[in-house]
């Protein structure tokens, strides 16, 4: 067991994975002799060699792109989008390119490959850098989306995620790189699409994803020691695949659900979780399905904006008082 | 102009357009190729001639007839032929290793061919029935088969130019000596991801020959109405400190000898060309396009240099039997008929086989678990896993 | 009352709004001199010349951010994207930029514009070329999205958008374009964010969309006729703004909600207006909410297998029957 | 190199780097300017001389607080500065006619500073406080004041260009006499939108004026690590038919006259150009970001002919009294104090502002009508549309 910041974790990962299989190859914009601007993947180029851990020019379609041909001619590429926000410059890449042409030749071509991003907000960096995109990728066939909220969970995620035959999204939550958890020493490799319980309860179920975690956890806390109230707190962790099984037995044993978003409103991964439990979990339900998320507007760089935009623990908190009163 | 030498002049007509053999201009400031040094004549045998025209001969009767296909109903979706361009993959194909690598687009039947590709589940996959290629998943505009070194045929303009590079720098780093080529048409040097792919392959020194088949058109607006150069490609090559090369994709060995050196120079580390090819597609864009957008005059000029009967003339004239063409003529026609036979009858593809290989599984799954075995079996719960997909497997 | 095919439409309603408003202008590819690949803007350059009406290199980032210039210097633009699937290519103009900028500049920045794009499958064209993203842009605060499903709504519709102050990404479903329909004569402008009850009933509400709107409507008749089941069809027409009262008082009548989708599963619209109604519409629930959909691949373009994924009137027809019979 | 004329070497230093003046280059094989043509010399009199050593001294005056509040925590969030590169905003922004249009990038305080933005919002708008520019929500990354023609900064790299050229199209279509010049780093040539934005400018002969900022770096990455070319963006000019420039970006009045050439050519209808203006940031990137990836000697060479002390010494050289330029320091130390006390006590923005001006109708609903009004007004509705907002006014 060491501690380690989600940040080192990456680092952690990354050469995990490049230790084990020479195929594993690293590229993205000031990552290599930078050691990234997150200061995520600092030494790797020291320690597997500029073959391996390629600088590259502001290019993004030419990253994932040049990623993509290198899965499948053999490769493991991993690929930095430096914020999950160049998505939206590489997305023909992503969305047309890699989540397709498996499927499109019938399986002839597998694509290994990894995305690795900085997503989501709380750093005050404004509406173009500071977005959640787990649900564009979410939205699209043949992307698998990994979204951890620990150090241990980076790690071995990451490990699973760089193994994976088949292409993952990999997001980051920015705010979270410099929280610190432990971290199992020797070789950790998790499982893509299992959800984990991080508090049992008894009265309703809450969803949330990455830097939303530890806040849902804090407003259970804070619920448990004002209200009595006994919420299940469930980590996501993996948005495809979808741990379902996990997700509809805890609406089974609580009735309630509740999902914490970080991104704005509208298709929001909620909403698809939303919509299977309405369906699968529907006569397990006693009350409305709330979703907590931001209000459907851009991230403004104000920090007192940011903050109010995306949800807090004392919203959190609030909304499902407020709601679980409502139905008793 | 200043600071060019040997451009070619915009062809008034495809006379004054295309010259035999490369004609290469300056590179740019930091040129990282060694083309400035004179290569050894290319010497082209018997062999290569003949498969060459193998290769044409065959992708025209190959289009040909599917292009009637299209018309009679039999082809579905779309088609973009390449009937009047057939050289340039002629050329490349003979030029390439077994296992290199062929990126190419939508208009993109003469490549796969080329490489090798049997007609009969190519036509399958355009007519989208049992034995197609690609199962049918894919469709006409994204040929593929990847033992045949044929990585894809793309239908986004510009995608696969970062995926050749992308295969190119794989290679370099598993040293295997393969190399991308890359196809891709006039219009194509307009977006962005060219520009992009043809700068880092340039940086990274990575064994990819992109070569812009120049048939003037972008589906109906002519390339010079939309373009700030000449030379869409070419004119861009000193850019990326490469090499501005424009050939006559017309002439086969004019292809040849110039695909032969590049890709020669690449797998040798010399890095990536960029290679204009002056060439016409006979007909429209796709599918019934008539194309009338085209000037008479321009059209005429250019089937009087169509490359099926220009090349075999010109391989008559080298000595080579008439005989042993027309026999070639004839087992191209045999092995479309077969195409067409199986094309016509073969039965639909199984509606099931829409879920499979989305994942490596060999499933499409988005669920972790089978919803079925980890909730509460209720009726309903199994329904609904049914539902979403349109049959149980989606689950 | 004339009648009129879709793609006519569009040229009509292209046309209307640029005889009324000379700061309306349009490019493209292949839309002035070709009249489009979809033959839907025919004539436009003749009548109102190129300097507005022009034709484009494939450049769509260029396209889309020419019309984002031309929007906030006066201008009210119209761009087309020949198919949606390259809003991928240009998808950082579109979701960082277009949608963005009025809000991050507070206001300063009105983008009076207009996206047209042939959307959706049917026609074989295989999975890069029949995608339905009205998600894609659903998800992102600040875009508009339409979706016409008849003649008459083309011109209408499109004329709202043009008019409308704001960014609107207008779908088009391709393989409607050649379909008929009466249209009104004169002047015709509709209201954003309306949905129409196309079929009124009492037994379950039925949402579609576009081409799944003439599909939901032949679902219901049979029905009818079979079983004696009433159903309701709501025409969404417009995803944002959405018409949430019309749809949660529709539900309200018949207590059951299904919604029908071309678009693979995850995070489809329907994924919304399902969490919508599980929250807001829940007390007026009898059952479980079910999504139609296509499953959550890409679109195959064999004919035999495009039919087998996009919902086709018979599984309409046998899921709502099915999934009725099941709650009684 | 064949097919230059007056290349420039790459720069080992900056004193080899930056010639005064333009140094324009052959243009492509299809120009469309009328660069050739030589210009009347430009005249600079002393109005313009102050107007210009205004910028620069407000600018660094402003960075260098803004800097420092940044350390302090007053400012949050992120900071880019321009220190050092302050002369191509002043000849630029004296160059423009009052309503042309100005798109620059994140590192676009002194572009933004030139158009006559005042301080205090924009500094407002960097620490998020009430009273800011764009009332917090866009941040220190994207700058705008319509009502100077500050039409934006960006932070997707190349993502103006395009823009840029879109508002030069409208200058055109509405015949304003309207220009656009659009700003941007060497790093942002290799990305798809320069490539996109450039061919269409030139085609569509566009009122734009495409700057590049060469100060060497894209981040913590030299660009010539990454680039193909030695100038990223004049040696590429050629591919859009344009004039390769590269210009001295530490001497306003090179870049004035250059500035002023190359506008008053697009306002006449002349089109597009590119100019890259040889330059180097001070600091790092951004924020606390050292820079200690640059070395030591090159960072002293580009410090010793920092245009503010370089340029204050050529304009007592030319008899404009120190007095005179003591006066506007401290004007600009004075508008500095005052912005910054206005950032230290302005309160928070209020947070239902969040809600504001997604769109035109000053809201940000994505229904089409508020639930409450239009469903039965029961608790659950109304409470539920409060919900997914965290306030009522989403509904
Ligand atoms: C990004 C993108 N934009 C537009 C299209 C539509 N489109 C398909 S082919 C084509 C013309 C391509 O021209 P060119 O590159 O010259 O190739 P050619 O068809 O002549 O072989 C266009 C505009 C597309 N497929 N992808
Ligand atoms: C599309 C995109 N990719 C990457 C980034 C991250 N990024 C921000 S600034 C920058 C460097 C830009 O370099 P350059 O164009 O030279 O401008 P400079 O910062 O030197 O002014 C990078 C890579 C971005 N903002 N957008
Ligand atoms: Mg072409
Ligand atoms: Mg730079």
């Amino acid at each position: 067991m060491a501690e380690m910041t989600y940040r080192a974790a990456v680092t952690a990962g990354i050469a995990q994975e490049m230790e084990r299989d020479p195929n594993v190859v690293f590229l993205g914009e000031d990552v290599a002799a930078a050691g990234g601007v997150f200061k995520a993947t600092g030494g790797l180029v020291d320690r597997f060699g500029k073959d391996r851990v390629r600088d590259t020019p502001i290019s993004e379609q030419a990253i994932i792109g040049a990623a993509m041909g290198a899965a499948m001619t053999g490769l493991r590429p991993i690929a930095e989008l430096m914020f999950s926000d160049f998505f939206a410059v590489s997305w023909d890449m992503v969305a047309n390119q890699i989540a397709k042409t498996r499927y499109m030749t019938d399986g002839q071509v597998a694509l290994p490959l990894v995305i690795r991003t900085a997503n989501g907000g709380g750093l005050g960096f404004g509406a173009q850098h500071s977005q959640s995109i787990e649900n564009w990728a979410m939205a699209i066939p043949g992307l698998k989306v990994v979204a951890p909220s620990t150090p241990r969970d980076v790690v071995g995620l990451l490990a699973a995620a760089i193994r994976d035959p088949d292409p993952v999204i990999f997001c980051e939550q920015k705010s979270l790189y410099p929280i610190k958890g432990e971290v199992p020493d020797g070789e950790l490799v998790d499982k893509l699409g299992t959800a984990k319980i991080v508090r049992p309860g008894s009265d309703a179920t809450v969803l949330a994803l990455a830097a939303m975690v530890p806040r849902a956890l804090e407003a259970a806390e804070r619920l448990a020691a004002t209200d009595g109230t006994n919420l299940e707190v469930i980590d996501l962790r993996s948005l495809v695949p979808l741990d379902t099984a996990t997700i509809l037995d805890s609406v089974k044993k609580t009735g309630r659900l509740f999902t914490v978003e970080e991104n704005p409103r509208l298709l929001g991964w909620g909403a698809e979780i939303a919509s299977l439990v309405a369906d699968e979990g529907f006569w397990s339900l006693d009350a409305p399905i709330v979703r907590i998320t931001a209000p459907h507007v851009p991230l403004a760089a104000a920090p007192a904006l940011e903050s109010a935009t995306m949800p807090s623990v004392e919203r959190i908190a609030d909304t499902i008082r407020r709601r679980l009163d409502e139905a008793r | 102009m200043a600071g060019r030498t040997q451009v070619a002049a915009r062809p008034s007509g495809p006379g004054t357009a295309a010259r035999a053999g490369t004609a290469t201009r300056a590179a740019g400031s930091r040129a990282r190729s060694n083309g400035g040094a004179a290569p050894a004549e290319i010497q082209i045998d018997e062999a290569t001639r003949l498969r060459m025209y193998r290769t044409i001969t065959e992708a025209r009767a190959f289009e040909k007839r599917a292009n009637e296909l299209f018309l009679e109903g039999v082809v579905r979706g779309t088609t973009h032929l390449a009937a009047g361009q057939e050289a340039v993959a002629a050329g490349f194909a003979a030029a390439m290793r077994k296992d290199d690598y062929t990126f190419c687009t939508y208009r993109g039947h003469h490549h796969t061919l080329a490489r090798g590709v049997p007609m009969t589940p190519m036509l399958l996959e355009m007519v989208g029935k049992k034995g197609a290629l690609m199962g049918g998943k894919g469709g006409s505009m994204h040929l593929t088969s990847v033992e045949h070194g044929a990585m894809g045929s793309y239908a986004i303009v510009g995608a696969h130019l970062p995926i050749a590079l992308g295969a190119a720098w794989s290679a370099q780093y598993r040293k295997s000596g393969q190399v991308a080529v890359c196809f891709f048409g006039d219009g194509t040097t307009n977006i962005g991801a060219f520009h992009e792919a043809l700068n880092m392959a340039a940086v990274w020194k990575a064994p990819v020959v992109f070569v812009c088949e120049n048939n003037q058109y972008m589906e109906y607006t002519a390339i010079r109405d939309v373009t700030a150069v000449e030379h869409p490609a070419a004119d861009r090559a000193a850019s990326y400190g490469l090499e501005s090369i424009v050939i006559d994709g017309n002439d086969p060995e004019a292809v040849y000898a110039t695909a032969r050196r590049y890709i020669d120079r690449a797998r040798d580390g010399g890095g990536p060309a960029l290679i204009e090819c002056m060439t016409y597609r006979h007909g429209g864009h796709s599918r019934a396009d008539p194309g009338t957008y085209r000037p008479k005059e321009e059209v005429a000029a250019w089937l009087a240099r169509d490359p099926l009967p220009t090349y075999r003339a010109k391989l008559i004239e080298v000595g080579i039997a008439a005989a042993q063409l027309d026999e070639m003529d004839k087992e191209a026609a045999r092995k479309v008929a077969e195409a067409e036979q199986a094309a016509r009858t073969a039965p639909e593809p199984d509606p099931a086989s829409i879920e499979t290989q989305l994942w490596s599984d060999g499933g499409s799954s988005w669920r972790s678990a089978p919803a079925a075995s980890t909730t509460a079996a209720s009726a309903t719960t199994a329904t609904a896993a049914t539902e979403t997909a349109g049959r149980a497997t989606n689950g």
